[in-house]
């Protein structure tokens, strides 16, 4: 493969990655995140055996033809993305089922209404108000000096 | 077991029956007996009295030895607690119970805090230092959150000051490690010294701000005055008699023991304009004079000492960074004399909230006819402090006084003076718009506080007026603590010093001034007519019988002349300054809150992988 | 020992949460901590016998380079031991429908075997498969809630932590591209040829994002606070007190071993103050007290990662005594949370309705702050000790930014305390003072943390004889050299295998 | 011992009765400048006695007596503190800084005197002398320290030693004019005279501390007035008119020391509360710190 | 509109970054330290002409477990995310059966992904493919029908029950070896011919087990997330 294809193969992964995470980082639509991230992940894996791979080699399998000493490329990155896209498999999946129960809940796929309908649910939830209010945090801040009840009219009595 | 161990045993033994059985009417009889004890044993003990145990830990030794100077404190620190436990033990506990608070607490925390002072006093490193500083500070957290929800509040406002501090004190603690190798105290006064400027400067600025805070040294001062006001009764008499001090002792280990003060006024800055000597001595001298005109205003009783508890401080300061002989036996000497005539008026004033319920200084008045001991407590008290003869407070304040005329510093002596002028002024208005005046009607019929409070406040004002015809009984205290920290002993006679330049004999003092009031007294009683007596409440004012039910006592606004000029003087910059610092924390809070809440966490990831990325491959 | 039982710290407890919705109804409920108190008794013997000397297993018994490596040295057995305790002390007892409870104690028995996994792994890609183990057990643990908040959180918190993986997935095929192995020991004894450079540096910073996002690493821990806030206690607890100190020690692994470099230690200085800063003045605003606490932790894993940035043993034993102690407070304040829940205006006159709750929430803070001689002073001792011992200024600044946030977090801390020693909310505050919700399990929980507060108490009487073994974990931990030799006892096989 | 309790017993004789005379002189010299005659030469024997005599004598508790009690003994203990001529009582174990705090006393007393009362009036005008007090003893103790300072002693015995053995040049007044200068100011505002007479309000009795002294408590008062003046001036003397070489320079010295600047000071108009403190805390102060500037450098 | 500006400039640059890393040395030649090695001595000491399946079951043979471990957890997690609790299992109304075509093809297809699935499975060590691949062909298999008549349910006990034994069949072989061998997941039952169905030793079995575990994983991912959809 000449250098020019591995050159092509190389930037193909990493806009796959740029893309993937591009889409990930700008979409709001939470079934288009998952699929940004897939596309992420498929350019990483892309990359991954791309660092395997070796100039005027075979797979590695040994086959009756060839001889055992025969130039092959690393078959280790081919295991380990054989393990990460699996594992992608798993994690899309978790993600997939939290978006459809979001969606259940929440009638939207837009993450920015999600993110402040939870917010709002995380407040009521604990009973507090939400974060925007202005008021001290609960227990109050560190105290203004005590003064004595008469103190008023004589102003700055602490020192 | 030796000494040192067997006392610290017994201070656990106790915070240990306090939680067991403290509500019980046993426990105040049992902890009376063993804080006597353990007095005693103190008294008692040769000097310096060493721990059987010792620990190593990480690589350091942590261990505990008791010295001359630690001894002193610790004499204090006892004291105050049985007065505070045989107040706590009677009618005063009974009703603190019954108002829903708990005893048991109260006497643990009490029991705690001598524990953990002790443990601080005797500390022999670094270490056993911090850690018994840190125990101060939350058995002293635990004193003052108890009392109710202000007393909780005001506590709360003194948990970033004590953190603030033990986390100065513990950088100052890592920096010693590591740059001398050791945390022994003993090792660290021979090589402390020695260190360059720089670093002895840093090492001066953590230590001292951490001590300080304890301390209450200005501008650290705020949490001091409603923490201790606010707590229960003996706990507050308690923390106001010995509890700040333990900021006192830690300065001055660290100024004279470790750093030395030659080496301290090495320390110039802005090209020898002053020094760090220079500089404390003045903290001092602030301290002293901005807390008392503070006091000065305050409509509560207890606020009111509480403020002057932080003024008083300065002199204590003042006299031991002074160095010689005589300043430093005076700053020394007056952390006794404070401790007792403090203590005193304290649980006067408590005595008086016990019977009245308030100590609002401008609801009460005339109750001199009611309560004539605690009048009585009182006015020795406010003499002692405002430090006028023949009470106690005024030796300590006379040696103060010296040692600043002796080594030339016009202007805080100047500082002091106008302190100990405030303190006249002050306590005037305590004991006037509490005793004096008009009595109201709903406090005619008050009786004077049960024996279980008057017995302890008279012992500590006998205490006050002994040691003031006698300093020498205390001095000879003083002089050991002296001798331990490495300054030099004041030579001292049992009526005072004898000097050529100016000595001090109590004991002709005040027999001379007892003979005045003899002779005042021939001449008032000896002469003219008898006197009829007037009723308290028979009074007129130009030319209008006031009855009772008119409130005529001239409380409020006391000195509103004085007032009038000075009060622009002191504005409440200090409060300014910690709310502004409040302020600040808020506002980060909530901007690190900002950081949380952004909306696509994902986009920072991104951006931090650039720029770190971008940072390794390029740097 | 044998090191071919290091295996079973894996296998046991995957084993089990295989089987478990198999076994009969009767034993189903007995199966996990059965199996938990059997990795945890292999803990403390594991933890017996690498003290001496490390263990090092060759899984499947190909030799180091080759194939994956296990090794148990004392820091990773002790971490075994904790996480097997940590688990059944937060172990789901029930409280949900049966099939549920199923998949909740599988989830946590794969998320024990997870967390075993990662502290004996001597293989990189190993690290980030348990890693991702780790995180969708999480992920499903975290949404276990079954509130529609507690599923967007996690949707996001899946997102991140996806992404972070994806970013140290790139970093490891960085390392891989570089130097043509995955094996740990193999990679350091590499390393200063080929690594020591940009790109190892890159590849280290990647990793660092990616397993970040678990150890709450300021830049990538936004998800904490919320995912912490819709989860259930146990659950922020265990993802807060275990997860997060499992990802920090593969970081510290990593650093220590291949990239004992002065700029990835800065990398980590720098991030990890930011973590104090934003983590505890965050929390000191806080309104309700599982946020708080979530904030919280992330401050004290911004300390656990300065205090690895120190070099040498020094630096490995801050970070493990400030990761231990907080694997046992902040589990339990997060159970405590879970007795009382809700936002900390709430909390007013809790001390009454449990005064022990409250005793112990107070304990624990006090040892969060630091105060003697409760273990957690050690741990900031040990950290700014280290701190001090350093030359460069930013060591110090970083000292400062411990000093100061600890301030902060005694005032927040306390102010709880406050609250809840404080009177009752009275009025029409009343109406709202939460007695417990109905899903908790109160007793369960308050005992928990006693049993948490118990620990930290024998911690304190017995500081100083935990300080020799922690200097020699620290000491282990922190020795790259006798990690490759226990490893590849002789590099000539190595150079045979490069041919 | 024997001869302190001689001095105890002859001093408030002696202090009394020039006390007396300086009173005389006052009212002598304010009635010629307002061109009146003034007082018979026994006047104020006469006043206190008159007072003392009174058959209506009304006490308003113990602490009312004991009050004018301590206002006078303080100032018989003061006297024992002073060296005059022939006798050094204590001098040589209180000093100077003791003596300024042993000139406190009576004023607590008479404040505490004043309080049991319960007239709002009396207790304003103790506020008064309070805030008095507190502006004349800051000048003071500056002038105190400056003159410790450069008599390098406390002992007021040494002080006058000191200044004796070299003539009027060795003098305090002549080594530190400007610290004599605000002595004297300090010493006026001190004796609560004109222009500084705000808290005694003697013009209008009805709003000052006097407001319910009457028969012996006000003729105590009296003698405590006399008592008072012997003694500040007699401070002054001590530390810069080089004390007394016999009675008979010491007591010119005295009567000159509150002629000369009363003479003067009579014919400004009262200061009110917070002018006195203005006043004294700006002349004297800048006076007296300039003079310890220029002792001690 | 910056942010959106802004965040794909930055993905560029993380894209031009990684570009810079990775062409910092030759592409195409890899060190291999570890490969190279591997390359050389599976034949031997494992048996598998895969050298790939060598090493995903045998060198990395932990990793492969947890993978099965996540894929597990991922199924446990969905099931908790969206399984319902007892008694609502069923969906409420029948849901229309797929056309004709769909149903005859995947009556089909069926037996054919069957036995491609287990083909695939089997032969794993010696020609590219194995567990995963035939894996999820069983997978598909198995949900091709639920997709041409949904009303027709899998049943879960019975994938349930294949999960956990393919799952436990995959460590219990480890376990033997850890009896046997004393290292866990150390191959057993020797290498045997190079190439042929039955060598390898234990490899074919575990791939077995990890074909069926994947594919009931899968399977159930998938058959959840029918449900849901059809259930709503």
């Amino acid at each position: 493969m000449s250098e020019f294809a591995l050159l092509t193969l190389l930037i193909g992964a990493l806009s796959l990655i740029a893309i993937g995470i591009g889409g990930l980082v700008l979409s709001r639509n939470l079934f288009r995140i998952v699929l940004a991230l897939s596309l992420a992940e498929a350019g990483a894996n892309l990359l991954l055996v791309l660092v395997g791979f070796r100039r005027d080699a075979i797979a590695p399998i040994i086959e009756q033809g060839h001889a055992l000493t025969a130039t092959m490329v690393d078959p280790i990155p081919q295991a380990m993305v054989l393990t990460a896209i699996v594992i992608g498999v798993g994690v899309q999946a978790l993600a997939l089922s939290l978006a459809i129960r979001a969606y259940v809940a929440y009638g939207t796929l837009d993450m920015n209404v999600m993110r402040s309908r939870m917010e709002t649910d995380i407040s009521d939830a604990a009973g507090a108000q939400p974060a925007t209010s202005q008021h001290a945090p609960a227990g109050g801040r560190p105290l203004p000096p005590i003064s004595a009840p008469r103190l008023a009219h004589n102003k700055g009595a602490q020192g | 077991m030796n000494a040192l161990d067997l006392l610290l045993s017994l201070s656990a033994l106790m915070l240990l029956a306090a939680f067991l059985f403290g509500q019980t009417r046993v426990y105040p009889w049992l902890a009376g007996i063993l804080f006597t004890g353990q007095l005693v044993l103190l008294a008692g003990s040769d000097l310096p009295m060493a721990a059987g145990v010792g620990l190593e830990i990480f690589g350091q030794q942590v261990g505990w030895q008791l010295d001359g100077f630690g001894r002193y404190f610790a004499l204090i620190t006892i004291g105050a607690a049985l007065a505070s436990n045989v107040y706590m033990g009677g009618e005063w506990g009974e009703r603190y119970q019954a108002d829903g608070h708990s005893l048991r607490w109260l006497h643990a925390a009490l029991a705690g805090n001598v524990l953990a002072m002790l443990l601080l006093l005797s500390s022999k490193d670094l270490i056993a230092f911090f850690i018994g500083w840190e125990l101060t500070s939350w058995a002293g957290f635990l004193l003052m959150a108890q009392g109710g929800e202000r007393a909780l509040r005001a506590a709360l406002r003194y948990v970033p000051y004590a953190m603030g501090g033990a986390m100065a004190v513990l950088g100052g603690l890592v920096l010693t490690l590591s740059w001398t190798g050791t945390l022994d105290l003993l090792e660290l006064s021979r090589v402390m010294s020695t260190l360059g400027n720089g670093q002895l400067a840093l090492l001066l600025a953590l230590f001292a701000i951490g001590f300080s805070i304890k301390m209450g040294l200005l501008p650290f001062h705020l949490w001091q005055a409603p923490a201790y006001a606010e707590a229960a009764g003996p706990g507050t008499a308690f923390l106001g008699a010995i509890s700040a001090r333990m900021g006192l002792f830690a300065l001055g280990i660290l100024l004279v023991k470790l750093m030395t003060l030659s080496r301290v006024a090495d320390l110039a800055f802005i090209d020898g304009l002053f020094t760090a000597r220079d500089l404390l001595a003045w903290v001092a001298a602030l301290t002293i004079v901005l807390p008392t005109f503070t006091a000065l205003k305050q409509n509560d009783a207890r606020y009111l000492l509480a403020w002057h508890g932080i003024g008083q401080g300065g002199y204590m300061l003042l006299g031991i960074v002074m160095g010689d002989a005589t300043g430093s036996a005076g700053g020394l000497l007056h952390v006794f004399n404070y401790a007792t005539y403090q203590a005193a008026l304290v649980l006067a004033v408590f005595a008086v909230m016990h019977r009245t319920g308030t100590a609002d200084l401008n609801s009460l008045g005339g109750l001199v006819t009611r309560m004539p001991l605690t009048f009585l407590v009182m006015l020795l008290g406010i003499i002692g402090l405002a430090g006028l003869p023949p009470m106690n407070g005024f030796v300590s304040k006379w040696l103060v006084y010296r040692s600043l005329m002796v080594e030339g510093r016009p202007l805080l002596f100047l500082m002091t003076v106008i302190g100990t002028l405030g303190t006249i002024l002050s306590v005037y208005k305590l004991i006037h718009n509490t005793f004096l005046g008009q009595l109201r009607a709903e406090h005619e019929h008050i009786r004077e506080a049960p024996w279980s409070m008057t017995v302890p406040m008279l012992a500590l004002v006998i205490l006050a007026f002994v040691t003031g015809v006698a300093p020498g009984l205390a001095l000879s205290w003083v002089a050991e603590a002296q001798a331990a920290l490495g300054l030099p002993v004041l030579a001292y006679t049992l009526g005072g010093i004898e000097s050529p330049r100016g000595s001090l004999d109590m004991l002709w003092i005040v027999g001379v001034l007892f003979a005045g009031f003899g002779i005042g007294a021939l001449l008032f009683y000896g002469a003219g007519g008898r006197s009829k007596r007037v009723h308290q409440l028979d009074n007129y004012a130009g030319g209008h019988f006031l009855s009772a039910d008119v409130r005529y006592h001239y409380s409020d606004h006391f000195y509103a002349g004085l007032m009038h000029r000075i009060g622009p003087l002191y504005r409440g910059s200090f409060t300014w300054l910690e709310s502004a610092v409040a302020s600040a924390t808020d506002l980060a809070a909530s901007l690190m809150q900002a950081w949380y809440r952004q909306a696509v966490p994902a986009l920072t990831l991104l951006v931090a992988a650039v720029l770190g990325l971008g940072w390794m491959v390029w740097r | 020992m044998n090191p071919s039982f290091i295996a079973l710290v894996v296998a046991l407890p995957l084993l089990a949460a295989f089987l478990l919705p198999l076994v009969p109804k009767v034993l189903r409920r007995l199966v996990g901590p059965l199996v938990l108190l059997v990795v945890a008794a292999l803990g403390m013997a594991l933890w017996q016998a690498s003290l001496s000397e490390p263990l090092v297993l060759a899984v499947g018994g190909f030799r180091p380079p080759l194939g994956i490596v296990f090794y148990v040295d004392s820091v990773a057995a002790l971490f075994v031991l904790a996480v097997a305790l940590v688990t059944l002390l937060l172990w789901p007892w029930g409280g949900d429908a049966s099939e549920n409870l199923d998949r909740k104690q599988s989830l946590t028995l794969v998320l024990a075997a997870a967390c075993a996994g990662l502290t004996v792994s001597g293989d990189l890609f190993n690290v980030y498969v348990f890693y991702e183990l780790a995180a969708v057990t999480s992920y499903g643990l975290a949404a276990g809630s079954r509130t529609a908040a507690a599923q967007v959180a996690t949707f996001r918190y899946v997102i991140l932590g996806s992404l972070g993986s994806l970013l140290a997935l790139i970093g490891i095929t960085l390392i891989y591209f570089r130097s043509g192995t995955l094996n740990l020991a193999h990679l350091a004894d590499l390393a200063p040829q080929t690594l020591h450079d940009p790109l190892g540096l890159a590849a280290f910073f990647l990793i660092l994002l990616g397993l970040g996002v678990k150890a709450e690493l300021f830049l990538v821990n936004t998800w904490a606070p919320e995912v912490y806030a819709t989860a259930e206690a146990r659950v922020s607890a265990l993802l807060a007190g275990l997860v997060s100190k499992l990802a920090l020690l593969v970081v510290a692994r990593l650093l220590v071993l291949v990239f004992p470099l002065p700029e990835a230690r800065e990398a980590l200085l720098v991030l990890g103050m930011l973590g104090m800063i934003s983590g505890e003045f965050a929390a000191y605003r806080a309104r309700d007290i599982k946020r708080m606490l979530a904030w919280s932790s992330i401050g004290q894993l911004g300390a656990a990662f300065i205090a690895f940035a120190i070099p040498g043993p020094a630096g490995v034993a801050a970070g493990l005594a400030i990761a231990l102690h907080h694997l046992v407070v902040k589990p339990a304040l997060f159970l405590l949370a879970e007795r009382w829940g809700g936002s900390l205006a709430r909390l007013a006159g809790a001390a009454r309705r449990s005064p022990l709750g409250a005793a112990l929430f107070a304990l624990f803070a006090l040892s969060l702050i630091g105060v003697p001689p409760l273990p957690g002073f050690w741990a900031k001792y040990l950290l700014l000790s280290g701190l001090a011992a350093q030359p460069d200024n930013l060591y110090l600044l970083a000292g400062l930014v411990v000093l100061v946030t600890t301030v902060v977090e005694a005032v927040y801390l306390f102010r709880v305390v406050g609250v809840m020693y404080g009177r009752e909310a009275k009025g029409e505050d009343a109406g709202l003072t939460n007695t417990g919700s109905a899903n908790t399990q109160p007793a369960s929980a308050l005992a928990g943390s006693g049993v948490f507060a118990a620990l930290l108490l024998a911690a304190a009487l017995a500081a100083p004889l935990l300080a020799a073994p922690l200097g020699r974990m620290a000491t282990q931990m922190s020795d790259g050299a006798a990690y490759v030799a226990r490893v590849l006892p002789s590099t000539a096989t190595l150079s045979g295998a490069a041919q | 011992m024997m001869h302190i309790l001689i001095e105890l017993a002859v001093m408030p004789l002696v202090a009394f009765t020039i006390g007396m005379f300086m009173v005389l002189m006052m009212r002598k010299i304010a009635a010629k400048i307002q061109r009146r005659v003034g007082p018979p030469l026994l006047q104020p024997l006469y006043d206190i006695v008159k007072l003392y005599a009174k058959k209506t004598q009304s006490s308003h508790g113990l602490l009312h007596d004991i009050g004018i009690v301590m206002a006078v003994g303080g100032y018989i203990a003061a006297e024992t503190m002073l060296p005059v001529p022939g006798m050094n009582g204590i001098a040589d174990k209180a000093g100077l800084l003791t003596l300024a705090y042993v000139t406190m006393i009576p004023s607590l007393g008479l404040a505490l005197g004043v309080g049991q009362c319960a007239n709002p009036n009396g207790s304003i005008g103790i506020a008064r002398a309070l805030t008095a007090m507190l502006a004349y003893d800051i000048p003071f103790v500056v002038i105190i320290f400056g003159a410790s300072w450069f008599y390098g002693s406390n002992n007021l015995i040494e002080v006058i030693a000191a200044q004796q053995a070299g003539g009027i040049a060795s003098w305090g007044v002549t080594k530190m004019p400007l610290l004599a200068i605000a002595g004297l100011f300090t010493l006026y505002a001190m004796l609560g005279k004109q222009p500084f007479e705000i808290y005694v309000a003697p013009a209008e009795i009805a709003t000052g501390p006097m407001v319910e002294m009457g028969g012996k408590h006000l003729g105590g008062l009296f003698v405590m007035q006399c008592f008072q003046l012997f003694t500040a001036s007699a401070v002054y003397v001590s530390m810069f008119l080089g004390g007394g070489e016999n009675w008979l320079f010491f007591i010119l010295k005295l009567f000159a020391v509150v002629a000369i600047p009363m003479s003067m000071a009579f014919v400004f108009p009262r200061y009110r509360t917070e002018d006195v403190l203005a006043v004294v805390w700006r002349w004297p102060m800048v006076l007296g710190l300039a003079g310890v500037w220029l002792v001690m450098h | 509109m910056l942010t959106r500006y802004g965040a794909l400039l930055f993905a560029a640059g993380f894209a031009f970054l990684l570009f810079v890393l990775f062409t910092s040395q030759p592409l195409g030649a890899p060190t291999m330290l570890a490969g190279q090695a591997v390359l050389n001595e599976a034949a031997g000491t494992v048996g598998a002409a895969n050298i790939v399946t060598a090493v995903v079951l045998a060198y990395r043979g932990i990793d492969t477990l947890g993978e099965l471990s996540i894929l597990f957890a991922a199924a446990t997690a969905v099931g908790l995310v969206l399984g319902r609790s007892h008694g609502k299992q069923a969906s409420g109304e029948a849901t229309e059966p797929g056309g004709f075509i769909l149903r005859a093809g995947s009556d089909l297809l069926f037996p054919l992904l069957l036995v491609v699935g287990f083909y695939i499975i089997v032969h794993g060590h010696l020609t590219p493919g194995g567990g995963f691949q035939g894996g999820v062909v069983l997978a598909a298999a198995f949900v091709l029908p639920v997709l041409a008549r949904p009303s027709e349910t899998v049943s879960h006990a019975a994938m349930a029950w294949v999960e956990g034994l393919a799952g436990t069949a995959f460590i219990a072989t480890g376990l033997a070896a850890l009896a046997v061998d004393h290292a866990f997941l150390a191959p057993l039952l020797g290498t045997g011919q190079l190439g042929a169905l039955l060598s390898g030793g234990t490899l074919p079995l575990l791939y077995l087990a990890v074909g069926l575990k994947v594919g009931a994983e899968l399977a159930s991912l998938l058959l959840r997330m029918t449900e849901e959809e059809s259930g709503t």
